[in-house]
């Protein structure tokens, strides 16, 4: 072991608190300390997702206060996956955004990478923590850095985007210590395993109430129509690698409060399917939106929001398969979106008012950027051998598992849909009827390159090879399937 | 017509949560095995800490206190972020008056006071009421005064910044000289003292001070950048 | 040995087709020049002209394909023929007639024009291209109805080629003809299209203006063609008597028959002007397919 | 029975390589592109054993490759018309840009069609499937002036198919729980009956989709005109046949044992006799030769359809035999356009005359392929008409075989159009320098005009491998009963004698040519073709008068009320609609933060309204 | 006193609450100026807040601090304690929020030069 679950929030913390002093010493240090702290939490990651894989979960207890008392966190194959992910995309995130711009001072540098490490921080720490409330403030961190970070650019519609975010945000926090105090003022707990335990004592209309309001409250922030309308304006307005960090980290943590509240806390059978309504409601009225956008990062955000519809919605079939299903989407979201953010950005860059209409030709003026906003776009529509295409694989096998033909045709429309869209762009970067601009063309950095290279490399890797990860997501789908399991792992620790 | 459909909305969400809270009584006991008794009992029996409120905040679930701290240095970051501006944008103060001698000589008289106030707040938090966060709040209070006394009050950016991480890595560290010399973060590894002595409660007290400053430091941060946003310039 | 035979009868074959068909041809002119009341050529005006064309000498060519253009059409009509039983019940002549059946006979009918069509298209006549477009656009036309009344008679009697059709007309005693009067019907309405007489002279349009195959053809070219279309015009009326007017056992009924035949489209196309060529086609695909249709019918309640 | 994967590595690393060979030198590129198709194909005839099956497990999910007979047969056309067109190909492109990009797809199409051959399970058979779409859908894009959007039209159709193949598939999954074709048809008869009729219908849309059968045929006049014709010879030629390919499949394995099926059957008889006929229709009305025949296409897919989808013995030989001649005459006629489109730089028919004097091997291959496809004995084309006649009147579909004798009547014209816009005609001063096409791209076409010949009197060798595909998939063997090495029987007991009739056909031939040639080119002197008489004029040097526009008019006027509108519209239409309606939803986001906040409410009390009925 | 009234006396405290937090709610939803929402999220904040202070009281409870002279006067009842320190740590992060809400305003009045936020809306569809 290389440590312990919680160093996943301790260090970054540290770091963050030592950044403004190592920037006096050093102002390139502001810069390479975030990369470093990720790179050794993705040493840590994988170590520990490697041991967890063998040994079962580990329970982090805090302040050495066993479970019901103290905070804990929980670093089991489900979660530990989820946060191996994130971390490896924060990772990704920080080296491409290393030296993003050139222009970029100092004083904003330190800002964005700090609120960029502790985005991911928080987000980390919604997965890995065991208490709701615990929870709640790890929200309020990621809301707050990503508060921060959609309004990075000084132009004008990035505050209007943030400030719908905020609102929202804060909405959504309301609703969450609503419900937070609803199931503590009937049980006297807050932690989750407590709270699983003895959630059949609880009074089903207030037990109700309060999961509604739990999923009001991480709707907002996991997209779910109509809660999203923060969405694609924060992710268009916020720089590019932000809106990977978006799509591929902070949604991610707040599908998984979601589902963590539905699977292991609350057991309200309806849930499920009311998550494959709103999940299904998410995704169709997203992709329909995104078939219309003229901005580029627009149309990714309606389609992250699509797709994380969609994750919703195998998650709601509540069998192991959709869990699989919906764990293996959220990778290949991961990994796919934030290659299209990434390329989408440069493509952004060299394009006129940001339109997509403007993007005629630019397959020749960056072949490599454009190369791989294609493969990106193939991977998401599901085109096999490419990784995504496993996803909608399992996705539709778990539908069909639950002769959900009705739901399964829907999935495949939208699809369509989204086909259209995506195709619509790559059609664009290809056609060589270019238009006479004089804007000079802006190369994506070494660094950013190789990112693009490495997630473009993933997605052929887990096209060509779904070996890789598909052991990893049964442990997982089957960790978050047994609550049981999860609730005796919990409240058995003592100190 | 949207604002009946607002007070129809609202009327409905009031009365769900209105049933849901009066449902749970006032002031009755509504749970059997909650955490709380364990903490009213072990506050005194192993953290020998008087303010229960702190032992939580500070130890219990120190965890969570350790994130609020990071909304705060958060905030703060995230508003020096988004009011940024590049060195030759920077407006003038936006306080356009000069203040009367009376404010001016009234808050440099108060300002020490206040200072002391929230020291000593955040010093007893273990022992009374307040804490770090109080503490912290006071002490800004008094930076805030002394900004809108002098039109010329200056606070050194980097000075506040120096302060908050110095408070927040004494936070952190201290949590993982727990995970170091205990065996889980933030756990207590120091003697706990006498109850309801000054030092007592182990880590506790270093905590709430070091949040304190932290807290201090950010809210004057906060304050002062967003006074020195430069103000509608017809005046 | 056999072969030999075989190969002579089918010379046979040919030469009486040859001088049957030309003499049709130049009654034809008779018939029609009496008709307009003119006194019209002689009968053997036919042998006249092909004799003077074959005698003379080629000069100039236009390519390849004008050159063999001539020499598909042969292929066509000669085939026609060869697969066409002449006589019923009669050993003699039998040439193809084993080998192929009526589907193999209708797609060997357009070989011909087709392979011409590509000859005098390659003399770059611009008129010459119209003509072909129209014959082939007819030929769409009168192919549907022709087409019904086989497969009328086809599926009525459970077999696909020709000499199983005679026996089958045979065995029941009735002309098919009568048996089977609207696929007979149907039929000659198609045939109205297959032999281009007035109404359906659109290919050549002799009246107005020197179009279709023949425009840039001269000498032994034309020879080819006009001995081809006399071969051509014998074998479809045999088939016609073979299949509908219960064969023939000798040439002189054989010969009866098949100028009754002759003179339905002549005798119509007299009357008639000339049709525009959508008219055409839609005169095709409207009574003479109707019977067609009727035919089928028939065919599949018996 | 590893050479099945090295055969996909030599694919997969030529195809990579050709790519970024180009850097180093187009020669190069050439021949690594060559050595990979070639030395796949030889690798495959040579090494890979039929009937012999492998299976592996990525993902939890068992797949099996390996090829049986009716594979084999498709891999025929496959690898057969991959290989010619590949060295045409290289003709083909010398002196183009992104040659890469070409080759790189090229060979992963290829490479996809043998996948889907050698698939015996669902998941593998489509993701071959999706690589063979989106590798085509690249080289329709390849000219990067897709302005129309035909590309984007192919994808889409491509994509509803996919995705009905797709739902099927799982759909099968959900009963058998593994994805293997075997299992498939094992456990179909025990399904539900809805499943029964829905399972074939999604497979068939698919499949329906790339044998552009009517009415999902719009995106292929688009696509196969605009993509490159070294390629399109491919497209049209091998890659629509995956589409009968797996129709025969469904039909044979599934429909068969339906108690529904005719209905099945009928209907896609009828569909294919349609999508002949209107294909036909269509293809008389084009001046552009690529799209004429891509219109050809879909009306010869129609044909193949029909062919199959009667399900007799008779119908499937018909219908497979068709499928491989079109695979060579298709394949020819686009190289023939392919290399007129090099050589002059247009393929219109208005513009392009008189080539026959200066392109004569091409002429030629083009003139074998067209009356192939005309359907004209002695080629080829005829043994699969005649069988499909025979098929159908043998099995009572008087009406179709009319109407598909109305349409391979009418293609008459626009074969005969097809020669002559190119070949006849005036000859030009424009077109004064063109030249043959260079020997890669004419021996490839040459080679198949020939065989198509020779498949006109000896079709056994190829009903030799259909019989033997058909005989695997559960019928009983055809040879000695419907065919022979050159003889064809109906079930009548009626039979044409291919051999003699040749003979006597090239006798008769030959011997009227030597008439007509008596004197040979020496004593006739060739002419301009200008020096004619046309309505009494002779017309100028600069004047043309080849008769190239409004072809077929007349027929065209006759035929015009089935004309009117086209299919496409209506898909138009509808997309117009979705769209407008997707434009008007959006509008939800009003962009106003505040009526944000206020569906968060709404959402709430709504959901606490229902709280009862949604939990 | 009789227990009707402290009854709705109960009642009223929760009401109170709840009722700020509605009508912060409203200002936040129905008011048009930018300031004015962000005070409406405060106002119903703090109504939120004193939600939950009153779910943690007990009747007859006291602060939960042992002070010195407490501890001698044994098994007097403490109120819950969990409830104040969320709402230290609530409050805490409302602040925070509030800022940043606040510099937002700041920043959208730079640019748009208004507050009403009907005008500022040009992210949309």
């Amino acid at each position: 072991m290389v440590g312990t679950p919680v160093l996943f929030i301790a260090i970054p913390l540290l770091a963050a608190f030592l950044i403004p002093l190592l920037g006096m010493i050093w102002k390139e240090l502001v810069r390479i300390v975030p990369g470093l702290v990720l790179i050794y939490l993705l040493i840590l990651a994988v170590n520990l997702l490697d041991h967890v894989m063998v040994h079962g979960p580990i329970i982090e207890i805090i302040a050495g206060w066993a479970p019901p008392i103290g905070i804990n966190l929980v670093f089991s194959a489900f979660s530990g996956f989820l946060v191996t992910i994130m971390i490896f995309l924060g990772l990704l995130i920080w080296l491409y955004s290393y030296r993003f711009k050139k222009n970029v001072g100092y004083e904003p540098a330190k800002k964005y990478f700090l609120l960029l490490m502790m985005l991911i921080t928080g987000s980390v720490g919604i997965v890995l923590t065991g208490d709701i409330f615990n929870m709640f403030v790890f929200i309020e961190i990621t809301g707050i850095s990503a508060y921060g970070l959609t309004a990075f650019y000084t132009g004008r519609d990035s505050a209007e985007a943030s400030f719908k975010y905020l609102m929202l945000g804060s909405i959504a926090s309301t609703f969450l210590l609503l419900a937070i105090m609803i199931i503590y003022s009937q049980l006297g707990t807050l932690n989750m395993a407590d709270i699983a335990n003895r959630i059949h004592t609880m009074n089903p209309t207030y037990k109700i109430i309060s999961l509604i309001f739990f999923i009001t409250a991480l709707g907002i922030e996991a997209e779910i129509f109509p809660l999203n309308g923060w969405a694609p304006d924060a992710y268009s307005e916020a720089p590019g690698p932000v809106g990977a960090a978006f799509a591929g980290i902070v949604v991610k943590a707040s599908v998984y409060a979601i589902i963590r509240y539905i699977f292991t806390i609350f057991d309200v059978d309806g849930a499920f399917n009311f998550l494959i309504i709103i999940g299904m409601l998410t995704l169709i009225i997203a992709e329909m939106a995104a078939i219309r956008q003229e901005k580029l990062k627009r149309m990714l955000a309606y389609s992250s929001i699509g797709q994380m519809g969609l994750v919703l919605v195998a998650f709601g079939f509540g069998t192991e398969e959709g869990v699989y299903a919906a764990l293996f989407l959220m990778l290949n979201h991961a990994i796919i979106k934030s290659l299209l953010f990434f390329s989408g950005s440069y493509l952004v860059y060299n394009s006129k008012d940001k339109l997509i209409a403007e993007m005629n030709g630019l397959g020749k003026k960056l072949p490599i950027t454009s190369f791989l906003f294609a493969l990106g776009a193939f991977a998401i529509i599901g085109l096999p051998p490419f990784a995504g295409f496993w996803s909608k694989l399992s996705v539709l096998t778990a539908a069909a598992d639950k002769n959900m033909i009705f739901i399964m045709s829907l999935i495949l429309f939208v699809s369509l849909i989204e086909l259209v869209y995506y195709l619509r762009v790559v059609n664009r970067l290809y056609n060589s009827k270019e238009k006479a601009s004089s804007i000079e063309v802006k190369k994506p950095t070494a660094n950013a390159l190789i990112t693009m290279l490495v997630l473009g490399g993933l997605i052929l890797l887990i096209g060509f090879y779904p070996d890789v990860v598909t052991g990893v997501l049964h442990k997982a789908s089957a960790a978050l399937m047994d609550k049981s399991q999860y609730i005796h792992n919990v409240l058995s620790i003592n100190q | 017509m949207k604002k009946i459909l607002i007070i129809l909305l609202l009327a409905g969400l009031g009365f769900y949560i209105a049933t849901t809270y009066t449902g749970i009584g006032f002031g009755e006991p509504h749970f059997k095995h909650g955490v709380k008794d364990t903490y009213l009992k072990q506050t005194v029996q192993s953290l020998h800490v008087a303010n229960t409120v702190t032992a939580i905040v500070v130890n219990f679930r120190g965890f969570d206190t350790l994130g609020e701290v990071t909304v705060l240095f958060l905030a703060v970051t995230a508003l020096g972020s988004i009011l940024y501006k590049k060195r030759h944008e920077v407006g003038v103060r936006s306080v356009l008056f000069s203040s009367s001698s009376i404010v001016t000589a009234g808050s440099k008289l108060l300002f020490p006071a206040i200072i002391l106030l929230g020291a000593y707040v955040f010093i007893h938090g273990h022992l009374t009421p307040g804490g770090g966060f109080q503490g912290g709040v006071i002490i800004a209070t008094g930076f805030l005064l002394m900004l809108l006394a002098y039109r010329n009050y200056s606070v050194s950016h980097i000075i506040l910044s120096i302060v908050e991480s110095i408070a927040g890595i004494t936070f952190a560290g201290i949590g993982l000289l727990g995970l170091i010399y205990g065996e889980t973060f933030l756990q207590n590894f120091l003697p706990v003292g006498v109850l309801n002595n000054v030092f007592s409660g182990g880590i506790i007290p270093i905590i709430y001070i070091a949040v304190g400053f932290k807290v201090a430091a950010e809210l004057t941060g906060v304050i002062y950048t967003i006074l020195h946003e430069k103000g509608e310039s017809n005046g | 040995m056999e072969l030999f035979i075989n190969i002579l009868g089918a010379i046979v074959t040919f030469l009486v087709a040859f001088i049957v068909g030309m003499t049709y041809g130049g009654l034809n002119r008779k018939i029609t020049a009496r008709v307009q009341n003119r006194k019209g050529p002689p009968f053997y005006q036919n042998f006249i002209d092909a004799f003077k064309l074959s005698s003379k000498e080629t000069a100039i060519h236009h390519g390849i394909m004008h050159y063999l253009g001539p020499a598909f059409l042969m292929v066509s009509s000669v085939m026609t023929l060869l697969i066409v039983p002449v006589f019923t019940n009669n050993g003699w002549f039998p040439n193809l007639n084993f080998k192929g059946d009526l589907i193999f006979l209708i797609y060997i009918m357009t070989f011909g024009p087709l392979g011409m069509a590509l000859g005098s298209g390659q003399t770059g006549n611009p008129n010459a291209a119209i003509g072909v477009t129209r014959g082939l656009s007819q030929m769409v036309g009168f192919e549907i109805p022709w087409v019904m009344a086989l497969i009328a008679l086809m599926i009525q009697y459970h077999t696909t080629s020709i000499e199983g059709l005679m026996e089958a007309q045979a065995q029941t005693g009735t002309w098919f003809m009568f048996s089977s009067p609207f696929a007979f019907i149907a039929a000659i309405l198609a045939m109205f299209g297959m032999f281009r007489y007035s109404p359906f002279d659109i290919v050549s349009a002799p009246t107005e203006l020197a179009s279709g195959p023949a425009s840039e053809n001269g000498g032994k070219y034309l020879f080819v063609m006009m001995s081809s279309g006399s071969v051509f015009t014998f074998a479809k009326l045999t088939l016609y008597v073979d299949l509908f007017l219960g064969g023939a056992a000798n040439l002189p009924v054989l010969l009866l028959k098949t100028f009754a035949l002759y003179l339905i489209p002549i005798l119509y196309g007299m009357t008639t002007p000339r049709y525009r060529t959508e008219q055409a086609i839609r005169w095709f695909w409207g009574w003479p397919s109707f019977f067609g249709l009727l035919a089928i019918i028939q065919a599949v309640i018996l | 029975m590893a050479t099945l994967y090295l055969i996909f590595i030599i694919f997969l690393g030529g195809a990579i390589l050709t790519y970024y060979a180009g850097k180093l030198g187009s020669v190069l590129q050439d021949i690594i592109f060559l050595a990979t198709i070639l030395g796949a194909t030889s690798l495959f005839y040579a090494g890979v054993h039929i009937n012999d099956f492998m299976s592996f497990n990525p993902g939890g999910i068992t797949l099996t490759w390996g090829i049986n007979y009716f594979g084999w047969l498709f891999s025929l056309i496959v690898l057969g018309l991959g290989s010619l067109a590949a060295v045409y190909s290289v003709g083909y492109m010398k002196g183009k840009k992104r040659r890469g990009y070409f080759y790189f797809n090229f060979i992963l199409s290829i490479m996809a069609m043998l996948g889907i051959l050698v698939s015996q399970d669902l998941i593998s058979f489509f993701i071959f499937w999706e690589i063979m779409t989106w590798s085509s859908y690249l080289m329709v894009i390849y000219n990067g002036k897709d302005d129309q959007k035909l590309g984007l039209k192919y994808f889409i159709f491509s994509a509803i198919g996919a995705y009905a193949m797709l739902m099927a598939i799982v759909m099968v999954h959900s009963v058998t729980n593994t994805f293997l074709i075997g299992n498939m048809i094992e456990a179909y008869p025990q399904m539900s009956l809805s499943w029964q009729i829905w399972i074939p219908i999604l497979f068939l849309t698919a499949f329906g989709v790339k044998a552009a059968m009517m009415p999902l045929h719009v995106w292929a006049p688009g696509a196969y005109s605009s993509s490159p014709m070294a390629y399109t010879s491919v497209f049209s030629g091998a890659l629509s046949k995956m589409g009968i390919y797996g129709m025969v499949i469904i039909l044979v394995t599934m429909i068969s044992h339906l108690p529904q099926g005719i209905w099945f059957r009928e209907t896609l008889a009828w569909l294919g006799g349609l999508t002949a006929a209107l294909g036909t229709l269509w293809a008389i009305k084009q001046d552009d030769a690529k799209k004429l025949l891509a219109y050809s296409s879909i009306a010869q897919l129609g044909y193949i359809i029909t062919g199959v989808a009667i399900g007799t013995e008779l119908g499937l030989l018909a219908g497979l035999f068709l499928a491989v001649m079109h695979a060579l005459f298709k394949g020819t006629l686009f190289m023939v356009v392919g290399a007129i489109e090099k050589q002059t730089g247009t393929t219109n028919f208005t513009e392009v005359t008189g080539l026959i004097r200066k392109m004569p091997w091409t002429f030629f291959s083009a003139l074998l392929a067209i009356i192939a496809l005309a359907g004209i004995p002695p080629l080829g084309g005829f043994v699969g008409k005649w069988m499909l006649y025979e098929a159908l009147i043998t099995s009572n579909h008087y009406l179709l075989v009319i109407l598909i004798f109305f349409a391979s009547t009418a293609a008459f014209l626009y074969c005969y159009k097809f020669l002559f816009g190119f070949f006849m005609g005036q000859e030009e001063k424009e077109w004064e320098h063109v030249k043959e096409a260079p020997a890669t791209m004419v021996v490839p076409m040459v080679l198949m005009a020939l065989f198509m010949a020779v498949l006109g009197s000896w079709p056994g060798i190829i009903l030799n491998p259909i019989n033997n595909g058909l005989v695997d998939l559960g019928f009983v063997s055809t040879y000695k009963h419907l065919w022979d090495t050159s003889i064809l029987f109906n079930s009548w007991g009626n039979q044409v004698v291919l051999k003699p009739l040749l003979y006597s056909v090239v006798a008769i031939f030959v011997f009227f040519a030597i008439v007509l040639i008596w004197k040979g080119f020496k004593g006739t002197r060739y002419v301009s073709t200008k020096d004619i008489s046309s309505s009494g004029e002779v017309p100028g040097e600069n004047e043309n008068l080849t008769f190239s526009l409004g072809f077929a008019q007349p027929f065209l006027r006759a035929v015009g009320p089935v004309m009117k509108r086209q299919i496409d519209r209506y898909y138009t239409e509808f997309a117009d609609g979705l769209e407008s309606f997707f434009e008007f939803l959006r509008r939800i986001y009003t962009g106003n933060g505040q009526t944000y906040a206020i569906y968060v409410f709404v959402f709430v009390v709504i959901v606490l309204l229902f709280k009862d009925v949604l939990f | 006193m009789d227990n009707a009234l402290f009854d709705l006396l109960d009642y009223a405290v929760y009401g109170t609450a709840i009722l700020v937090m509605l009508i912060g709610i409203y200002g936040a939803l129905a008011k048009k100026s930018l300031l004015k929402i962000v005070i409406g999220l405060s106002v119903s904040d703090s109504g939120l807040n004193m939600l939950i202070v009153a779910i943690g009281y007990l009747k007859g409870g006291t602060a939960p601090i042992f002070s010195p002279g407490y501890l001698d006067g044994t098994n007097k009842l403490m109120v819950d304690p969990v409830p104040q320190a969320l709402v230290l740590t609530a409050i805490v992060i409302g602040f925070g929020v509030t800022a940043v809400a606040l510099a937002l305003v700041i920043r959208l009045y730079r640019h748009h030069g208004t507050l009403n936020i009907d005008e500022i809306k040009n992210l949309k569809w």
